[in-house]
């Protein structure tokens, strides 16, 4: 088993592209890895592709720009895990021998829908009676509310700091900071939920490329190593289900941290799913960082923010650095390696040796989610 | 793709009723609707909606039960934002049934975290032909908490 | 490095499905897997889906049909490939150690848009000035025939050998036999394809089990194993192209060959990639079953009908079997494990021990195809 | 959402006049049409459509050319059933131009392989609306043979 390392990052400011075709919100990024890496693009035993709405060979399509073809091109869906669960297939790959370089790309494209809602799979029967993620979670947030005393003010504070952090990063959607009176004034979307509680919908790509032991060892001894990779899904149920606690990430986190070796404590640093305020809150109790119902403790003590104990979301997270579903689970990779290579910039966390990402989600009737995948990275 | 007027006529004639979102879900030929579930005859698990095979036991024998017509509003939202056709704003919830099974269903009313609800029939949207949309709804039964 | 091996088989009749959703599509073909693996569902370590055009999560919407959830779902997307690219990645991740059980469906279901030809990416440039698929292939049947001779009547008999198969396969989507003047006769699609040289659109799933070594040993000792598990991508080029080679297959099939340790005089029989007749004569030049030109003697000489020497197709092949597109390589998987397990029916090709399945596809400018997999099996 | 009146205008006088499939690709600036093709600075590479980074040097910086107007059809197929918008049977056809790049284009005239072809531009389709569609095209030179 070869351990897996992180030889090259790339990443285009995620927006609104709407004149670009799908490959050309693509290439920039995985160019860049590339040339980070300084690998010669025919070295590349293999590329994975993560997308939820891109449409059939997005890889080759992407790929072909870069005059890359001719080795393994896998294209993985999994919604908003699409790009972490390609990534996790190529750690597979190298783990087992079989590749020494791999590359990984994450791509979306969202404004090809026009704005608005995502569609939803009409086949299933929840979306067929009104349901939209914003509701979904705002059912998480009501009952989380009514449970543990939090209030509308508290949970709108979720969306000042992801924008205090989002304003420093230079690839974020968002580069703006928020009061909290502008996320409560703002339009509703969903109770509690205005606008400003719910990641935008967008453009863009991230890459990576990966290596095995004996190539990051001469290529870049110093490399991050990826410790712990993991995809998992939701578990299925018909009956009742505690909302409060988002059951796939406590179990995918706990697998995590045992195939890394580590506990919460050891955490410097999280890029999590934070599609809507509630969602950063119960990710902190599911990843251990709080108590259930101390989430908003933790978050009030300033330990997530930048300069606290465990920053969470340096990168603005997808609330403001933005959400085009498959790319966001490279974007996450691609902020935790620059983070650990201390190259973060405005939004470095200092002296960081330890970094997370986690992209979950994928609505489907019955389900927590459809889709949950965790890495866990180390210097 | 020509359509003949034979379908044209049809269709028109529909848009003039009202039309279920899922007319599957619900059973109203008894009078009171019921919410219409699958019962495996080797297990007994219950699905709803029906399914084709037990999850429980992979049989395929899944005859008919209604589900409780009564229950608890888990949680809600209130969606301002939707895709076209639904009614906004509307209320969505979990109703947990005293069956044990979790239904999402509009609230029709002033929802309210454990409070008592029960099963009936609503209006919840306009079709892109102008048809009314209707679906099975919930509504909270008034003063009454479990 | 554990050897993989094929504990269960599913699969459904290939054909149209308008009332069914895709999940109910789907989960057939995987509890006939399961129920004959005699694997605990909730033993499962993995799901691979390969779907092309089944929209987000296929997998876990068929999956959470069967009660399945809470292990890793991976969808894999790589058009015609997407199946046997889903299974590559299985493959992999048993070899590793990483997973001893884990599920493959397929599963598509075109009937979704409305018949007539596929929606086409229209971000390629190629689509945008009226390529369709059938156009593609007719090119290279017309090119092959100015540079070799082969007639169109030559051509038409691959149909009819086809047919033949298919006729004697339940589970094909046309299961009837044609005459060559009814494959000549018949509605022109793209010159020279009469509507008979192109496989027909429809819906359908299979699905396999696949075990590790240790789990084999226990619940089927006798399990054919995967010898070779292939997949790769075509080789960009905006030049000229020699378009009567199938330079993908050429080359995976060289790779897989060398990863099972065979050559093309050890293959018993194959299901090759047959979306048009001119592709089934090329394959057979690709896997070195006959020499550049002499595809047809291969064919006329009754070598590759049920009873010669190496029977390629038996179930139908694309042609008639059908081609719902992801969900055609775990066809050929099934088809070719019955055939190696001795359990065909009508249409066994006796004795074989070792096969071949090739699945390939997906238009994409400057290509010869976007995909390509081949797998190996053996007794 | 809804429609400015000027933007519906506008979109009236375009629909008078034949509309490019894919305008990007010609100049017909100069008199005749030319193929606009990407040139890498770096490396001098073609590509076709224009790429905007090379796909042989990975540079980002790449200019306008022409491509060569004449070429040799390498192969082709008559298609009788295709998307809407498309005048069927066309002929559809691989140019190889004498530059070295291959270009799919529609064939106006009996094609015949390894015949010589003239780029020129010609009708293709109608568009939804009823515009006629226009693209660059290949005319077989007659009697001429590479
Ligand atoms: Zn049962
Ligand atoms: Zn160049």
């Amino acid at each position: 088993m070869s351990k897996v390392y992180v030889i090259g990052t790339g990443m285009i400011a995620f927006g609104k592209y709407p004149d670009r075709t799908l490959a050309d919100i693509g290439w920039p990024s995985l160019r860049e890895a590339l040339l980070e890496a300084k690998v010669k693009p025919d070295s590349l035993d293999a590329i994975y592709c993560g997308t939820a709405l891109g449409g059939m060979l997005a890889g080759q399509r992407v790929a072909k720009v870069l005059g890359l073809s001719g080795m393994p091109i896998i294209n993985v869906e999994n919604a908003c895990s699409s790009s972490s669960s390609a990534m996790a297939q190529a750690f597979n790959a190298i783990s087992s021998g079989r590749f020494d370089t791999v590359a990984i790309v994450g791509v979306e494209k969202l404004t090809k829908f026009g704005g608005g809602t995502l569609p939803l799979e009409a086949e299933d029967w929840e979306n067929r009676q009104g349901m939209v993620m914003p509701a979904l979670y705002a059912m998480r947030a009501n009952r989380y509310m009514h449970e543990y005393g939090l209030t509308a003010k508290q949970l709108a504070e979720v969306s000042v700091k992801s924008h205090d952090h989002g304003a420093l990063n230079p690839l974020a959607q968002i580069r703006k900071r928020v009061t909290l009176e502008e996320v409560m004034g703002a339009r509703p979307v969903a109770g509690p939920f205005t606008l400003w509680h719910c990641c935008p919908t967008g453009d863009g790509s991230a890459a990576v490329i990966l290596a095995s032991e004996k190539i990051a060892r001469q290529v870049k001894p110093d490399a991050v190593r990826i410790a712990a990779s993991e995809v998992t899904s939701g578990k299925y149920t018909n009956g009742y289900r505690d909302m409060t606690t988002a059951e796939l990430t406590v179990r995918g986190s706990h697998e995590a941290y045992e195939m890394a070796g580590i506990g919460p404590d050891d955490v410097d640093v999280a890029e999590i799913h934070d599609a809507f305020t509630i969602a950063e809150l119960m990710y902190y109790e599911a990843f251990g960082w709080a108590k259930p119902g101390e989430a908003y403790g933790l978050l009030s003590s300033g330990a997530t923010s930048l300069g606290g104990k465990i920053p969470v979301n340096p990168s603005g997270g997808l609330l403001s650095r933005g959400h085009p579903v498959g790319a966001t689970g490279m974007a996450q990779a691609v902020e935790i390696v620059r983070q650990l290579e201390g190259r973060a910039g405005k939004h470095q966390v200092e002296g960081a040796k330890v970094g997370v990402t986690h992209a979950t989600g994928g609505g489907v009737a019955g389900f927590d989610h459809g889709a949950c995948s965790i890495h866990i990275f180390t210097t | 793709m020509s359509t003949s007027p034979e379908i044209v006529a049809d269709a028109a004639m529909a848009a003039a009723e009202p039309c279920f979102v899922a007319p599957e879900l619900i059973d109203a030929s008894g009078g009171a609707p019921r919410l219409v579930a699958g019962k495996c005859k080797a297990c007994g698990a219950l699905s709803f909606p029906r399914a084709p095979v037990c999850a429980a036991c992979l049989a395929q024998e899944i005859g008919v039960a209604h589900l409780a017509s009564e229950g608890v509003l888990y949680s809600f939202a209130t969606v301002h934002q939707a895709p076209r056709n639904w009614i906004v704003p509307y209320h969505l919830g979990y109703v947990d049934l005293t069956d044990g099974i979790r239904v999402l269903a509009h609230i029709d009313g002033e929802p309210k975290i454990n409070g008592r609800v029960r099963l009936g029939v609503g209006r919840v949207g306009t079709s892109a032909e102008g048809t009314p949309l209707m679906s099975y709804v919930f509504t909270p039964v008034s003063g009454a908490s479990a």
